[in-house]
């Protein structure tokens, strides 16, 4: 279960959250949509503790992400991120770049985390490109090997930003599929998206972010059928 | 073409200097690295403001001439100090940090190279600082440095032709000293010359070789 | 804690000399710039020049001065050419060993930033009816030397470090040669180079605030 | 504490900065080993001092640096023992004197001293010589000149004629021009010039071992050995006298 | 008038013009459309003599422009040409941009040059951007400046190569109606446009090119409508 209780975070002078309350249940997709700058991709890096936070707390599995004494390595492994710009390490072939975390971090021998490796990027579809360089890799299946990059540390939470905005139309429905799959699977998620059809058709609830407020949040059906807040309305009005 | 009275003996002469070049060479470059490596992390790790300190005092190395330099280490220590310090102790450690000046330009350079969306993914995988900088950082961050630091690397060599203030017989001053005894410098310059180019030019190609190789992918 | 004991005004009493020197050694670098860059164009044209003996020339000449070091070619400039009956002033050794080491080096770069000019510019300034080295002039040139100011400025900071190295020719009214030369008459080493090191540094910052200040200028694109 | 004489004799090892391209008083062998005047008076220091000698060969510019810069013990590196360096380094009695000699370029066509006048001149950069030629072109307001690194580099631009006459000690001319290694060139006259006296030094506050080189250096002219090396390095003849008539020292 | 007589032209053992024949009379506007590689782009360029030709002969105004006796220099101050890549000099304003070559090439005085420049800047829409580094503009407008560059050598002819095609779409439109502009006025045009609305309401006459040859020339309405040629047929029926 991840709690986000009363979450203040500034850049600076830029106030970006500001209050946010939130509780996503174990086995529960989320959808976060908002307008540009509206601190979707901030409330994310703040649950993997990768940007500190001001004020409020937030609770993994009821550990405190910004507490002192939580080892932050740690707990990340328990929490799968995968970013809007394609970040896969050009180093290393598509399976060394699934395998590094297991064999460093969890310490899991070659043979074992090539194993896991492989499953998980046959889960993507991505079986064949084991031995290949990213760079010869679409951006589709970019994002695809990191999502199964962020699954080979069998975290129990995934975090989603906007995975398909950098990709050209015609491969947003490949990382779709797969982002579905793995609701299917029934693990709990958090999707940033501007895919409406997605967060209508595969989520649980829908948050609507606007200048750093939670301002809606609703299954899906309410959501988009009877929006509440006047933000709301203007911002699906836009977009249909 | 040449004809010479050069002996067989002159000849081991100038290869024992032609040694001594390297030996200065790889023992700063080696050393020089190191400190480079470290200090390039460093500036990058605190930022420009907390690293001015670090920048300030390596940029000078940069900034006065290679002679003064030696001249000045060796009069500070010897003269001011009273340290029994040899000449190649001096020219190694001036050499050093000479390297590590330029060297943790690079450093830093190509750790800047590394975006930062890379570095943000490792870190959400649950890769310490340290790891993050061994498998992901370091890795990216030298395709980038490495023909600069060839180039690092030559210059030093070339460089420590300058070490014969220090008492050090190195390939160009063994080169001097025949010249006093032979009187051929023409040809005496042209072996000198020519042993620097040896070495220079096939690693300068290499270098510039690798640096097209890794921007094209 | 030092048994040595610092003889300050000893050393800052030569000052003015020292400074005398400074100017010399800036002469020096801005005339072996000014040189360099018109030379390392020519080679550059000769790498382009599609002619074999023109671009084999250049070639040698960029090899030679990136492979060899700086004290070599100076020396050579001096002694080297001396058996062939040529005599060079230790100035002029020191002022052509500094250019031909800048031509080889800014030749390189010109050739790099060259690559990074799309061609497509000379084309379109061919169409509008320029000739060829209009072309070059106005359109390829200018751009050129943005791309490669900032390495022309650290070849200028090379340049003014390069003159210490006229000593071993002889030379010694440059900032080095005058230290060189009141060292040997009082032997206050620690203090005199010390004040030398403080010349150069100034001297380089000097240089690299200028750079930036021209660069603002110049580039506003 | 214990001062440099103990220091020395503590450590077996005598360590003099010796010029290597002044022939005679330092030179290398055919094999590049130090030979010359000054290398056997180390030799003699050491073995007085029943240690063992090592040589490090230091340029004309560098002797001093050398010396403080802990790099050597003693100077036996013919060193003109003027008031201006005698406050930076403590010089002993004179061990050796010498007269100064021009030396041309032949196709300069110089007859006397005075036709350096209007020529361009050189000398080992922060030598006597170099101070008094370039003091003398001062004075005529016209010539010019060029210090050298080296003593080699000063010969060798002679006979280039890259500079067209030189000033230097009668020993080292002499060498040189026997030595056929640098062809054009001839000794033209005497320098006008007081004889140059050159000294050991040390550090100059070192009053214990300066005694000794003192007394070292007497002992070297009453035994006999200072004509003995003369004889060997430079020739026949007599030695320069080391004491000066009319003063203490 | 430019005159195109039996053109061949290789490059190495590449043939990209086989036999081209082609008249343009003073005041008309020709479009040239056809496949990727089929050489239009190269045609234009040996109208002006960047390229030299392999056989057969280029008049423009009675002048042979491949004959050694000519001054491609002069000659090129008739014929603008625009090309499909920007290519402003990004080291000179927009005004120094177009004063450039009226200075250099034709000894014009400055303030002569930039009152003309700025005439023809206003006449693209572009007056206001006179002091503005190129870098500055959008893609459309780097394109009109170039239109604009060209114009102020006066020329009889403008050679126009593809020029909307690395714009996006919403720029498309203002380079188009600075073309039409031109038709409009009266200059001779050669463009090659894969803009087929642009072809049929503008142009005089429009050729379509196909492996080197010139399959097909005819006005619009015929061309259009009653294609002749199979491949231009086909190239047409993939397009609509
Ligand atoms: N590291 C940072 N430093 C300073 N400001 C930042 C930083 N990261 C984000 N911001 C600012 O915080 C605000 C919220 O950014 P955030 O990326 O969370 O928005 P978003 O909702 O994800 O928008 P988008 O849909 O464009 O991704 C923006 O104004 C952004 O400029
Ligand atoms: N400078 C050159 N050297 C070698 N081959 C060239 C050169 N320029 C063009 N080509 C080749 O000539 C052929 C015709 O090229 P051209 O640019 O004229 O085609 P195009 O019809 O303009 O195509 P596009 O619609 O893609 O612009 C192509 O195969 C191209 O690769
Ligand atoms: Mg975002
Ligand atoms: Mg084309």
């Amino acid at each position: 279960m991840i709690e986000i209780k009363d979450v203040y975070k500034s850049f600076g002078a830029l106030e970006v959250l500001k209050g946010i309350n939130l509780t996503v249940d174990k086995g529960e997709v989320l959808s976060v949509i908002g307008g540009s700058g509206s601190g979707k991709s901030t409330l994310l890096t703040c649950i993997n503790g990768l940007e500190p936070i001001n004020s409020g707390k937030i609770l993994v599995d009821g550990t405190e992400v910004h507490a002192k004494s939580t080892d932050l390595n740690k707990l990340r492994r328990k929490i799968g991120i995968v970013f809007q710009q394609f970040n896969a390490f050009p180093h290393l072939t598509v399976l060394e770049n699934v395998t590094l975390a297991p064999r460093k971090v969890l310490g899991m021998g070659k043979p074992e985390a090539e194993e896991i490796a492989v499953k998980q990027l046959e889960a993507v579809g991505l079986g064949e490109k084991a031995g290949v360089y990213p760079g010869r890799l679409s951006g589709g299946q970019q994002q695809r090997m990191s999502i199964a990059r962020a699954l080979a540390m069998s975290p129990s939470y995934m975090l989603f930003d906007e995975v398909t905005s950098a990709l050209d139309p015609q491969l947003v429905g490949e990382v779709l599929d797969t982002l579905k799959m793995l609701a299917d699977k029934g693990m709990t998620m958090i999707c940033v998206t501007h895919e409406m059809s997605f967060a209508r058709d595969v989520s649980d609830r829908v948050a609507f972010f606007h200048k750093g407020i939670m301002a809606e949040i609703a299954p899906p059906d309410q959501f988009f059928n009877a929006p509440q807040h006047p933000e709301t309305q203007a911002f699906l009005s836009n977009i249909r | 073409m040449f004809h010479t009275s050069m002996s067989w003996a002159d000849v081991i002469f100038l290869a024992q200097g032609a040694w001594m070049t390297i030996l200065v060479t790889v023992i700063s470059v080696f050393l020089g690295t190191i400190f480079g490596i470290f200090f390039g992390v460093l500036r990058y790790q605190v930022g420009p403001w907390w690293g001015a300190p670090v920048t300030f005092v390596l940029d000078i190395f940069r900034s006065i001439p290679l002679l003064i330099q030696l001249v000045l280490v060796n009069a500070f220590l010897g003269i001011v100090l009273r340290l029994q310090i040899s000449g190649f102790t001096v020219a190694c450690g001036v050499l050093t940090f000479y390297t590590a000046a330029y060297c943790s330009e690079i450093v830093r350079g190509g750790i800047e190279a590394v975006p930062f969306t890379t570095r943000r993914a490792s870190r959400s995988l649950g890769l310490t600082w340290l790891q993050d900088m061994r498998y992901i950082v370091g890795p990216l961050a030298t395709r980038v440095a490495l023909p600069s630091w060839i180039g690092l690397a030559l210059g030093v060599m070339k460089d420590s032709a300058l070490v014969y203030v220090v008492q050090v017989t190195e390939l160009l001053k063994s080169t001097q000293i025949l010249i006093t005894r032979l009187q051929e410098p023409l040809f005496l310059l042209t072996i000198g010359g020519l042993f620097y180019f040896v070495i220079s030019f096939p690693i300068a190609r290499l270098g510039g070789y690798l640096e097209k190789r890794w921007s094209n992918d | 804690m030092f048994s040595y004991t610092f003889q300050w005004n000893q050393a800052l009493a030569r000052l003015p000399q020292m400074l005398e020197g400074a100017v010399v050694t800036m002469e020096v670098a801005i005339l072996s710039m000014v040189l360099g860059i018109i030379f390392a164009i020519t080679l550059t044209g000769f790498r382009l020049s599609g002619n074999k003996f023109l671009n084999g020339i250049a070639v040698t000449w960029v090899e030679i001065a990136r492979n060899t070091p700086a004290l070599f070619q100076i020396y050579m400039a001096h002694f080297g050419v001396a058996s062939f009956g040529i005599h060079f002033s230790p100035f002029t050794s020191l002022l052509i060993g500094i250019t031909f080491n800048n031509a080889g080096y800014l030749a390189e770069n010109f050739r790099g930033a060259l690559k990074a000019i799309p061609d497509t510019q000379t084309r379109a300034a061919r169409s509008l009816g320029m000739p060829a080295i209009m072309a070059f002039n106005n359109v390829i040139l200018p751009q050129m030397l943005r791309i490669s100011f900032l390495p022309m400025s650290n070849q200028m900071v090379w340049a003014v470090l390069m003159t210490s190295l006229g000593v071993t020719v002889g030379m010694n009214y440059d900032l080095y040669g005058v230290t060189q030369d009141l060292n040997a008459l009082t032997f206050r080493t620690f203090e005199l180079f010390a004040i030398a090191a403080v010349i150069f540094y100034i001297i380089v910052k000097i240089i690299n605030f200028g750079a930036r200040l021209i660069a603002a200028r110049l580039f506003r694109y | 504490s214990a001062d440099m004489l103990d220091d020395i004799i503590a450590s077996g090892t005598l360590r003099c900065a010796v010029v290597l391209d002044f022939p005679p008083m330092g030179m290398r062998d055919a094999n590049n080993n130090p030979e010359g005047f000054d290398v056997d008076y180390c030799n003699d220091l050491a073995k007085a001092l029943g240690v063992k000698a090592e040589i490090v060969e230091t340029p004309f510019p560098e002797r001093i640096p050398a010396l403080m810069g802990g790099r050597v013990d003693v100077g036996v590196a013919s060193t003109s023992d003027t008031l201006e360096r005698a406050k930076t380094v403590g010089f002993s009695i004179p061990y050796y004197a010498f007269e100064n000699a021009v030396v041309g370029n032949d196709k300069a066509g110089m007859k006397t001293w005075e036709d350096m006048k209007g020529k361009t001149v050189g000398a080992t950069a922060g030598t006597y010589e170099a101070i008094w030629m370039e003091g003398k072109i001062k004075e005529w307001g016209t010539g010019e000149f060029r210090p050298y690194q080296t003593q080699a580099d000063v010969f060798l631009a002679l006979s280039q004629g890259q500079i067209e006459a030189t000033v230097s000690t009668v020993e080292v001319a002499e060498a040189n021009v026997k030595s056929g290694k640098f062809p054009g060139i001839a000794i033209v006259d005497k320098a006008p010039m007081v004889p140059d006296y050159v000294g050991l030094f040390t550090m100059r506050q070192e009053y214990g071992l300066i005694n000794y080189l003192n007394l070292f250096v007497n002992q070297q002219v009453r035994t006999g050995r200072y004509a003995e090396l003369y004889k060997k390095w430079v020739g026949e003849g007599k030695p320069a006298d080391l004491s000066i008539s009319g003063v203490y020292r």
